[in-house]
């Protein structure tokens, strides 16, 4: 902005004021706000908008808007608002600078508003230039026939080698399955014994040795003694708990001896 | 439609035809946008005049032949297709892992280590009926199949494990299946009944001795 | 999902990825038969275990050059569209664009220009209120969506472009809008606020205003 365009106010600059607001109201429907209107103004001065007149700018608005007041017609608050705002910018920019008064010189908000509208043009070009751009749909296509992806549900069992076992087993105890038995060939369990025993134990009247009461056929394999030993011996105290036999033995590791309880037979 | 746009647009017959490479390009699009399949007609009415739809088809077809995408006749008309080998990339799986029931379990274990086995032979372990479903999954699992015919009266089907079950637990063969005596060490084979059966079996106190074993 | 499967199937990362020339036969099925840009992370979770979608769209998107359909990259994900030069044979195809007001427009532009960008700032660089109606429309259309709130007071909401967008205009990238690298070299996306609004927000030392607004 320099002196000269600021002070440089002819009659012609005022005819051609009063000439732009005519045409301003002519259409002012087409304009999008203050804005717009500014924008529309800087470009009759036919410069870069970097080098426009702000100020011939402003005066042109005024003018627009004063006529538009003659002719009544009802601006929107936007407009007068604006008209306002350059009234102040016009008295800065004219008056010399007062060195009391804060805020903004008249300049920076002149170059602000040159920005503002410089960046309002370019955001329009480029407006055009994408809208110029080739678009889906018109200029270059998408799959006319899109498959869709189809959502399959499968289901897949699992089961651990554990599970698995645990299964069988829970089968083979459950049942009395045959090789299970023959399998527990050398086991004499504490139920036998106290099955054999219980029958015997009635002839019993004297100490008679633990060993006795081992089965027939269980003496003779060690394996089977062993197992027939260690069960008899289980059962026997056992009875003995039931108070249904009395056992001792005089030294360690000496034979275990048992004889029926009198007593329990008696009660 | 042909015929209309020829005469509305008789200049056009005054221009070359494209060059073949460029109506290959045309078809290629036309199929590939087209929301329906495209007759050779279509093609035709939609290309420049003197364009051959027809021979630029062949050779776009030519050109998809082993590809992710193929040129197929629909009826009268001719659409782009995923390859058929490929349409598996059109489904999405959602696996949901379940565990086997305990009836397909069990069946399963038997199976296992009496393999061949007939459903009457199943049926007798596991004491109870076996649903021709819990077989079904098995064998549609792939982790049991039929086996030998068995020569006994009636000639009964037999089931035996795959080579899937076994890659599946992890053996070799089947024979590798812990047997009784493994089962027995783990704990899983207990000789003992299982705790409900015990009231019924023993009336005495035998509870302690029960109870001074198990902590043994 | 894709996760899942993963878990569920451990077997599969024991098999070979197939070879590079079946993973293209895969991603060029999978491109055409979506509509929509898939990424690169889509094509790899479709496709096989070990696959490298990335690798293999190199070479589908050289095998397409220059033919009828391309291979476009649009933001994170990847499309075939038809070449734009054969534009003119898709007349049936052509869909109508709603015709947008030039507010629309310039609303449109100036979100993807200086995007994330808040309702306000929208109406500073217009100079006039933005409607409701404006930002619904674009909305809809899904060429715009909410951005993240700008960390000043209010935390106002921001607008940026979608994928959408970027798919509608042929656009990498909002990279690679056209005179981007010039708007911002003259300055003008910047995000200058008005001279007078300094009086309003402060009393500062104006210079401590200007440095901090160069900084920001």
């Amino acid at each position: 902005m320099s002196e000269k365009t600021l002070f440089d106010t002819s009659k012609d600059q005022d005819v051609a004021d009063r000439l732009a607001a005519e045409a301003l109201i002519v259409d002012l429907d087409g304009y999008e706000g203050p804005l717009d209107v500014l924008l529309t103004l800087a470009r009759t001065q036919k410069v870069d908008l970097l080098k426009i007149s702000v100020l011939k700018m402003a005066q042109q608005y005024l003018a627009f808007v004063e006529r538009a007041k003659e002719l009544r017609i009802e601006l929107a608050a936007d407009y007068l608002v604006m008209a306002a705002w350059l009234a102040f910018l016009k008295s800065r920019l004219l008056l010399p600078p007062d060195p009391t008064e804060e805020g903004p010189s008249g300049e920076e908000l002149a170059a602000h508003l040159a920005f503002q509208l410089e960046r309002l043009q370019a955001m329009r070009n480029a407006a055009a230039k994408l809208m110029a751009r080739d678009q889906l749909g018109r200029n270059f296509f998408a799959r006319g026939i899109p498959e869709s992806v189809e959502r399959v549900k499968r289901v897949s069992y699992t089961a651990t080698l554990m599970e698995l076992m645990q299964a069988y087993s829970r089968l083979r105890t459950r049942d009395e399955f045959r090789p299970f038995v023959m399998d527990r060939d050398n086991v004499y369990t504490l139920e036998q014994a106290l099955e054999a025993m219980r029958g015997l134990i009635n002839f019993a009247g004297d100490w008679t040795d633990l060993t006795s009461y081992l089965p027939n056929g269980w003496t003779e394999d060690p394996v089977r003694r062993r197992a027939a030993t260690a069960a008899t011996f289980a059962a026997s105290l056992e009875l003995a708990k039931a108070g249904k036999v009395e056992l001792r033995q005089s030294d360690t590791f000496a034979p275990i001896q048992l004889r029926r309880k009198a007593s329990s037979d008696d009660r | 439609m042909t015929d209309e746009s020829a005469n509305t647009r008789p200049n056009e017959t005054l221009f070359e035809a494209p060059p073949m490479a460029e109506q290959e390009r045309m078809v290629e699009a036309i199929l590939f946008a087209s929301a329906e399949p495209v007759t050779i007609k279509d093609l035709n009415a939609r290309m420049p005049h003197g364009c051959d739809a027809a021979a630029a088809l062949v050779h776009v077809q030519k050109r998809y032949e082993g590809r992710g995408v193929h040129v197929v006749r629909i009826g009268e008309a001719w659409a782009i297709r995923t390859a058929a080998d490929l349409g598996f990339l059109m489904q999405k799986e959602t696996v949901e892992v379940r565990k086997l029931s305990r009836a397909a379990i069990e069946t399963l274990a038997i199976i296992a280590y009496h393999q061949p086995v007939t459903r009457a032979e199943i049926e007798e372990i596991r004491g109870v009926s076996v649903s021709r479903g819990t077989l079904d999954l098995l064998l549609e699992m792939e982790w049991i199949r039929f086996g030998r015919r068995k020569m006994t009266p009636g000639r009964p089907a037999t089931f035996v494990v795959t080579q899937g079950f076994l890659d599946h637990f992890g053996l070799e063969s089947a024979r590798d299946l812990p047997g009784l005596k493994e089962l027995r060490a783990a704990g899983l084979l207990d000789n003992r009944p299982p705790p409900d059966q015990q009231d019924e079996e023993d009336e005495e106190d035998q509870d302690d001795l029960f109870d001074e074993k198990e902590t043994s």
